[in-house]
């Protein structure tokens, strides 16, 4: 299987992880990833909350340089950036839009390519095709969480059920864990106000945390970096607002099917996390 | 062939059908035989120079009677015989259909279905003669078009061979011979000619299984199968159904989907 | 040659302003075959329509033109006075000169021109007119309802009651439908079961009602005053006619686990059951998908106990054919369920319910007796929740609609919950609170100010369970979009009211139409409230939009007086506006050949074979003929006719071809 | 015709009694103006429309034709125009394939509620025929004894 592949800055930066994760499992199930020549950031947060032409041309670039590569298919591991290139996507099926946005880049954009989460191109790949490739099954009981930016607006994304999404479950289950049935899979975690709501961010993070510690999860499955660092490297602030502070650890979903492949920890990053994971 | 004659002797003789009707051979190519009796039926031949659709025939009381007969049949005549089914004017339990198909067997239908069921694996392609005039009156503008048809229709003395020849065109009374209001004007004349073709391919919309009858009979040589031709070729993707294989339910002009495509309506 | 009579109006200035009527009529008078031209002030008014009447009968016009107006305003007006004047009215015909002509276009030549162009027309395809008699189609006197709910009650004994014959089918083993199901009504707070089975018990005796239950429309054919209906009775595999309905049966099936229809699934029945103790009629029916005989092939203990023989185990559906003149749709509605609502636990929550399962546990004859208990621990709940637009109103739930009934039961149940739960503490989160109808805002107000139920403006995120409680999460819009956290026992949603399952399918054998969330649509939005778009087909209560108990009521009358008056004519009168195939002499008969398009293309399938027979019976052709009772004159048929052997009165080919040469000819 | 005179195109319109010639009724009823070119005639529904009547009308030297209906789904005859439309499918690219001149036909959907889009429909057609000149084509060929039929009928 070949597909076109779009880290985004969060991959190579704060989450080098899950971007060492998705391209060691990539290898183990020889998915060949592409990556998109000379990309760039896709705006995240900050873009379309000031600039509509920004939020758009920024993506829109990425994607036209993918369409320059001759790739059709893109993988975008960050929810975030996969959501602001489906959102862009989207909105460019306007034909006003598209010309200004092509003549601001000075590129075509016809918008062919598709776009698909971690998720999506697991499934792709096939339940069957994974699990044949098990050596040791993931043997736990996990609490998986989508957050917003994977299922909404469901409008425009059309991936899962938005309220109760599945995917990640069912791929947890593939490769032999149990997932939990809980209430916060798509709560926000605080997203991007880590920074400067930490406060905020401590109490939502924690409602999540807490729930899936209740419920007796011994570990929190993300797609999201956004997710996993507000999970992760705000425990500290976390457990100080919560009544019974918890180190169940946040691991990404490819780290998880990765140490089910046999891949070790070291090589899927699971060394870089503030949490230990132990599993 | 033999196996032809034979049967249509037989059925025949013990009186399964009261009349065969078939081709012999002609002075110049194959015309066709009306057999009413074992003797007759031993002229009987058919190959790939048959190409007149008997189905004309079949609509056609004062020859056919109210007994059961039989025909033989080619690829084009078959379709014709499906549409005649479809309209009513033909019924199963009158009629017999025997072919000989591609490996030299003798094949027998009856229904519908079972013409439907042969058919099926025979597409319908435009022969070189089509291909060589289509293409060039598709790359024509409209004002060349418009100037090619008036060209063509200058030739046309409204003989009416064209109907004559249709095995579709079974109407007891033809609309240019309905005179109140008198639509089209019976005699020849630039802007009849135009109406009686343009009325022609309409009434064929969906009907039409381009057997090319009409051409053939126009004494003037003009491709008047090429425009039904053309016309069934461009509704076949718009309205759903295959060329030249009738459907059981409704003609295309009858019957409509909600989500019929045109970009013309504003 | 023709003696046509035209007469120009000018509408007081609305024509004569624009257009030179004096030169319209004075051009018109030189036409060929026109015998009488002038041009009036009013037309319409009496001094002009007798003007008319006298010309008619002064100069024995053969067909009249009135040039003013719409014919959609004054066409009715003009052809009365031809009539009174002894002219057949289909020989009067109008040219559009005020809408068409004077009103769109500046004072000047052109416009008069028109004008002229415009009568020249008409005069045109007068000279065509043929003479035609309205249409009378003979009535069938008997009612068919469909649905046993209290629309359809209502509308039965309204009917029968004007000594018209009735026949009620009813899908379920009982009528009572919804209404039945319902503790309390609002805005009195009596009993739902008290006020309807008194109306359910006259239904089952009124001498003019045949009561079908357990029964489902097969088809319908026909047209209005001519309907056949097929009705399917499903094999009950009781004998009515002997069952005493003393329940002995009952009490000995051993299948009792089976959730009850009747209590919304909240109690359970057995495989022999009556739907419920007031039903009628009150004798019971075998559900063969639980029944163990049908399944394993043993049991019969039903049969054992039955003390009069009345069970019928192979006994099988029956198809019986009715001949009605109307029928009234009463089909009513249904409510989403729980598992709608993946927000709200996807109904994997035991005690999240839906308002109707609510009304069952709030009613007297419900699985808890009227007291409020939880399903899955039987405990009273001592906080709960009310949320209301569960589903309604949310475009991205696919219903846009406002259920109109939710805001009024919601009310109620927290009503219904503080008067048997004193010490219980209920809050509603709602969007708007709709609350139009005779006391039905002042009902809310008691609610929230005696009742002190806790009313909080807001949607509900999500609805999870922990430890036991079910969480409810919302935001209170009123106090700044402040989030609010519930720890409820019991949750009730408000689920929106949706069309009732099989609504389309029964829509297409009625050839009656329905809108995008499979209501069926009634012909008018406002006028033809009751009529459906096919004639003699009407409609009462909720299965044309949800709608609460004196609505239904209301429109079930309301259908009931439509098919009333339907009945109170011996024949119906139609315009004449339809095809017709042409008849000729023998050899002929006729130009049609049978081809029968017409027939697939017929939106009423009004075309008919018939059969032309010769002296010994032996059959010559078969051709199309035009059944005039379901003919409506849209004409389609005739387009398509290549030989043009059916054409389509007052529209014929003879009538546009002359309009359209007049128009181009000069 | 000498060019700097303006062309006045001869139009006739085919529509179906219940929305567009009640559109049209509505035009009026709000007074709004549009070009005197375009003359109605008055069908049940746009099923009834015959081709030949198209046909017919270039014959006797129309410049152009609108045909209009309900829109779909809204066919007093719930299918009357979902048949027009097929018709006109078929009949379009027929004509195409003659050589006539298919954008004198203009189809429109004008409900009995839309007042203003029948006069801009009438307006825009004009100014498009208009811009496209007489259909001379046709008239040319128009044959002279059908003329002199007409003239003996009428």
């Amino acid at each position: 299987m070949k597909i076109g592949f779009y880290p985004g800055c969060s991959l190579t930066g704060s989450s080098r992880e899950y971007n060492e994760s998705v391209v060691a499992i990539a290898k183990v199930l020889d998915i060949e990833l592409t990556e998109i020549n000379d990309w760039n950031c896709c705006g995240a947060t900050a873009a379309h909350s000031m600039n509509e032409e920004l939020s758009m041309s920024l993506p829109a670039r990425i994607m036209a340089m993918a369409e320059k590569q001759g790739l059709t298919e893109v993988v975008v591991p960050c929810a975030a950036c996969y959501n602001r290139l489906k959102v862009t996507q989207h909105d460019l099926k306007d034909e006003t839009k598209r010309k200004r946005v092509s003549e601001i880049l000075q590129l075509p954009y016809d918008g062919s390519i598709e776009i698909i989460n971690v998720l999506q191109m697991l499934e792709k790949y096939g339940a069957e095709n994974i699990k044949a490739k098990v050596t040791q099954p993931f043997a736990h009981k996990v609490a998986c969480y989508y957050g917003c930016l994977l299922v909404r607006p469901h409008s425009i994304l059309q991936f899962d059920r938005v309220e109760d999404p599945q995917s990640m479950d069912e791929l947890i289950k593939v490769v032999g864990g149990t997932t939990i049935d809980w209430a916060f899979k798509t709560e926000c975690c605080g997203g991007g106000f880590s920074v400067s709501r930490t406060d905020l961010v401590a109490k939502l993070s924690g409602n999540i945390l807490e729930d899936a510690a209740d419920r007796g999860a011994e570990a929190l499955i993300v797609a999201c970096p956004m997710c996993q660092s507000n999970l992760d490297m705000r425990r500290g602030a976390i457990n100080k607002v919560i009544e019974r502070p918890s180190d169940i650890p946040v691991i990404y979903i490819t780290q998880a099917i990765g140490l089910a492949l046999g891949i070790d920890a070291e090589e899927l990053g699971l060394k870089r996390h503030f949490v230990t994971v132990e599993l | 062939m033999e196996k032809l004659r034979e049967r249509a002797a037989a059925i025949l003789a013990d009186g399964t059908v009261s009349l065969v009707i078939g081709y012999e051979e002609g002075t110049k190519r194959p015309r066709p035989l009306f057999c009413h009796d074992g003797e007759s039926a031993r002229k009987l031949i058919f190959d790939s120079r048959c190409f007149h659709n008997l189905a004309v025939y079949l609509t056609k009381k004062e020859l056919v009677g109210n007994g059961r007969f039989a025909v033989t049949a080619t690829i084009s005549t078959l379709r014709s015989i499906m549409q005649l089914y479809v309209e009513n004017q033909l019924s199963e339990d009158k009629l017999l259909i025997l072919t000989v198909d591609l490996s030299g067997t003798l094949r027998e239908f009856v229904t519908f279905d079972e013409i439907s069921a042969y058919v099926e694996q025979f597409e319908l392609k435009r022969g070189e003669r089509e291909q060589e005039i289509l293409t060039r009156i598709e790359g024509m503008t409209r004002e060349e078009r418009w100037k090619f048809w008036q060209e063509e229709m200058s030739h046309c003395f409204k003989c009416y061979a064209c109907r004559s020849a249709c095995p579709l065109c079974y109407c007891t009374k033809c609309v240019v011979e309905v005179n109140r209001p008198q639509w089209i004007n019976p005699w020849p004349a630039p802007v009849a000619n135009m109406e009686w073709h343009i009325n022609r391919a309409m009434h064929m919309v969906g009907r039409c299984t381009a057997c090319g009858a009409c051409g053939d009979a126009c004494p003037v040589g003009i491709p008047i199968d090429l425009i039904t031709r053309k016309m069934m070729e461009d509704m076949a993707p718009e309205f759903g159904y295959i060329p030249g294989l009738p459907v059981k339910k409704g003609n295309a002009l009858s019957t409509w989907k909600l989500d019929d495509r045109e970009q013309f309506i504003r | 040659m023709s003696k046509i009579g035209v007469f120009i109006c000018h509408c007081g200035e609305n024509i004569s302003a624009t257009v030179d009527v004096e030169r319209v009529a004075r051009e018109i008078g030189g036409m060929e075959g026109v015998a009488h031209a002038i041009d009036y002030k009013y037309m319409c008014s009496d001094p002009g329509q007798t003007f008319i009447k006298e010309a008619v009968k002064k100069y024995d016009l053969d067909g009249v033109v009135v040039g003013a107006c719409s014919p959609r305003m004054h066409e009715p007006t003009f052809r009365r006075a031809c009539a009174e004047a002894g002219l057949n009215p289909y020989l009067c015909e109008m040219a559009n000169l005020r809408e068409h002509c004077s009103w769109v276009h500046e004072k000047g030549e052109e416009t008069t021109e028109k004008a002229i162009d415009l009568v020249k027309m008409l005069v045109e395809k007068v000279k065509k007119n043929k003479p035609l008699e309205s249409i009378k189609v003979p009535v069938t006197k008997r009612a068919l309802v469909i649905g046993g709910g209290i629309a359809g009650i209502q509308a039965s004994l309204d009917i029968a009651n004007t000594g018209h014959k009735v026949i009620l089918i009813e899908r379920d083993p009982s009528i009572g439908g919804h209404m039945s199901q319902l503790s309390e009504t609002f805005p009195t707070l009596d009993c739902s079961q008290c006020i309807l089975t008194p109306r359910m018990v006259e239904v089952a005796q009124h001498p003019n009602i045949k009561l079908y239950t357990y029964a489902e429309l097969e088809s319908l054919e026909g047209f209005i005053g001519n309907f056949t209906a097929k009705i399917r009775l499903k094999a009950k595999s009781v004998n009515y006619s002997t069952c005493t309905g003393c329940g002995a049966c009952i009490q000995k099936c051993p299948v009792k686990k089976i959730p009850s229809e009747f209590n919304a699934g909240l109690g359970t029945r057995t495989a022999i059951y009556v739907p419920f103790p007031q039903a009628v009629p009150n004798k019971p029916v075998i559900d063969r998908v639980n029944c163990n005989y049908y399944k394993r092939g043993a049991c019969k203990i039903c049969e054992k106990t039955c003390q009069v023989g009345s069970i019928e185990w192979d006994k099988e559906d029956e198809i019986i054919s009715e001949e009605v003149g109307a029928v009234v749709l009463a089909t009513g509605f249904d409510v989403k369920g729980t598992d709608f609502f993946p927000e709200y636990g996807y109904g994997k929550y035991k005690d999240v319910l839906t308002g109707l399962q609510f009304e069952r546990l709030a009613s007297a004859s419900g699985p808890t007796f009227g007291e409020i208990r939880r399903p899955s621990d039987g405990a009273i709940p001592k906080k709960i929740v009310f949320i209301a637009c569960a589903g309604s109103r949310d475009p991205a739930k696919g219903i846009p609609y406002c259920s109109k009934i939710c805001c009024m039961y919601t009310a109620k149940h927290a009503m219904l919950y503080q008067h048997k739960v004193h010490d219980g503490e209920s809050t509603v989160f709602y969007m708007d609170i709709r609350a139009g109808g005779k006391n039905y805002e002042e009902f809310v107000r008691r609610a929230i100010e005696e009742d002190t139920v806790n009313y909080v403006r807001g949607r509900v995120a999500r609805v999870y369970e922990k430890n036991g409680k079910l969480i409810v999460k919302g935001v209170d819009t009123l106090l700044g979009g402040e989030q609010v956290e519930i720890e409820a026992d019991m949750v009730v949603l408000a689920t929106a009211g949706v069309a009732n399952c099989g609504s389309e399918q029964l829509a297409q054998k009625l050839h009656v139409s329905y809108d995008p969330y499979h209501f069926f649509a009634e012909a008018h939005p406002k006028l033809k409230p009751v009529e459906t778009n096919t004639a003699g087909i009407f409609l009462a209560g909720a299965c044309q939009a949800p709608k609460d108990i004196p609505e239904t009521v209301g429109m079930a009358s309301g259908a009931a007086v439509k098919v009333a008056a339907l009945f109170s004519n011996n024949e119906l009168v139609r315009e004449p506006i339809i095809a017709v195939v042409n008849r000729l002499a023998p050899p002929l008969y006729s130009t049609c050949v049978g081809c029968f398009m017409c027939e697939t293309a017929c939106p009423y399938n009004a075309i008919e074979h018939e059969e032309i027979k010769a002296r010994d019976g032996s059959l010559i052709r078969t051709i199309a003929r035009v059944n005039s009772g379901l003919c409506q004159g849209c004409g389609t048929c005739v387009a398509f006719c290549r030989s043009k052997s059916i054409d389509i009165q007052g529209y014929t080919n003879e009538q546009v071809y002359a309009e359209v040469m007049s128009l181009l000819n000069d | 015709m000498s060019s700097e005179e303006i062309f006045e195109p001869k139009i006739v319109a085919f529509v179906c009694n219940w929305c567009t010639y009640a559109g049209a009724d509505l035009t009026g009823t709000s007074r709004l103006k549009y070009a005197t070119n375009v003359k109605i005639v008055r069908f049940p529904c746009t099923g009834r429309i015959d081709f030949l009547l198209l046909l017919k009308s270039f014959a006797q030297g129309a410049d152009g034709i609108i045909v209009s209906g309900c829109h779909p789904n809204d066919c007093h005859y719930t299918s009357g125009n979902f048949h027009a439309r097929r018709r006109w499918i078929a009949f379009r690219s027929i004509l195409d394939m003659m050589g006539v001149d298919v954008r004198r036909v203009q189809y429109s959907w004008v409900s009995a509620a839309e007042g203003s889009k029948w006069a801009d429909l009438v307006n825009n057609t004009v100014a498009d025929i208009r811009a496209l000149g007489p259909y001379t084509d046709y008239q040319k060929v128009a044959d002279y004894l059908e003329k002199e039929v007409q003239d003996g009928e009428a």
